[in-house]
């Protein structure tokens, strides 16, 4: 299935684009799908953190991907 | 639950922020204002860019009140967090917590800006003269 | 040392209190507000009396901000304290501390209001629709 | 020697007077003009704490009393 995922901060800049598409197969977890990107992105790795939210809130490594979630790549937050 | 959030890339307005919070069964406001300072770690700052993923912020933040109301006798809650370019010494965030006592309003002002520096999703570049930097980004 | 101070028999104002402490190396400001409450412990509350010994309690208050200064690197400190009849939902004090890092801002500002209330010679007088009572007097 | 003495609060109300006098020997000690005045005003006893300023300094028990000293009797305080 292909996943639209969005970028926010630097996470934005390592992949180019304020979206970007992952296709990976239906029942991905989580952290299944952040082991693909970190292979695509190797900066992402790299970041102090690395979460992914979906439908807004933090993934657990356990969550499943389903075709239309809104999903995204959080970056370290630093607001205040 | 007396619950007010917003974001915003026009200036947040502190006094706003504070009325929201007023009430005659409270007796003590905590505010917390972060403004964008002039310099980090000796460097000059020029400017601060603010990202929020915006839903989600503001859920997040939505969360932090909540945790805050359960935790403490409340009277109301209001976080405004500013998205965007500011100049040094802008507000980036405001704060406000009543209670009858003025305890809880301290405690969980204190939390609720802790708190939004580890769970909001809003990212904040710093500027300086000779380059740019995503805070806290990398180890 | 920024430190400003203020005893008014007028109504306090919150922004001015505010933009005494602000500055461009400052990152954190927070900010206590004391109201008028309209009940204690039940009672409706018609009006507060604020009465001080003026000239002690501005000495007091300046030995508050100066034993912040010395305990945490703030970068300013204003307390502003009413005097004489107060309406529920009136501002009784404002205390507004900035410092280039929250935690000081936080701490010095509870510390100040707490010793306020332990050490600055001013007295407040509850009145009911049955009664008055002067705060704390009797054991 | 003749000491004029401020009262506050509830101090004033006990007292009957914003400011009151006491004819105490020289040399008197903060702590043996408080024993005078719970004498003529008992009530000040009462209270729950009764302290004296002089020159608008809390004064300690030895703190010594001269002639033209501004002295306050602080009943207990509750600002803010």
């Amino acid at each position: 299935m292909k996943i639209k995922i969005l970028t926010f901060g630097i996470a934005r800049e390592i992949c180019g684009g304020s979206s970007i598409q992952a296709d990976v197969p239906e029942g991905t977890t989580a952290a299944a799908l952040k082991h693909h990107l970190a292979q695509q992105f190797p900066r992402l790795a790299g970041l102090a953190s690395f979460l992914l939210a979906v439908n807004e809130e933090f993934a657990a490594d356990d969550t499943l991907i389903h075709p239309g979630d809104e999903v995204a790549i959080i970056p370290p937050v630093s607001g205040g | 639950m007396n619950l007010f959030l917003k974001l915003s890339d026009t200036p947040l307005d502190i006094h706003s922020c504070i009325r929201e919070v007023e009430s005659p069964s409270c007796g003590g406001i905590d505010v917390f204002i972060g403004t964008v300072r002039d310099a980090t770690q000796g460097k000059r700052v020029l400017r601060l860019e603010f990202e929020a993923y915006e839903k989600m912020a503001l859920k997040e933040m939505r969360h932090i009140a909540e945790k805050a109301f359960e935790r403490w006798p409340l009277q109301a809650f209001s976080m405004h967090h500013r998205t965007g370019v500011l100049a040094v010494g802008e507000v980036a965030v405001i704060i406000a917590v009543s209670a009858a006592h003025r305890a809880a309003a301290f405690d969980a002002c204190r939390f609720a800006i802790d708190t939004l520096k580890e769970s909001v999703p809003i990212w904040k570049k710093e500027v300086f003269e000779d380059g740019e930097v995503w805070v806290a980004a990398h180890p």
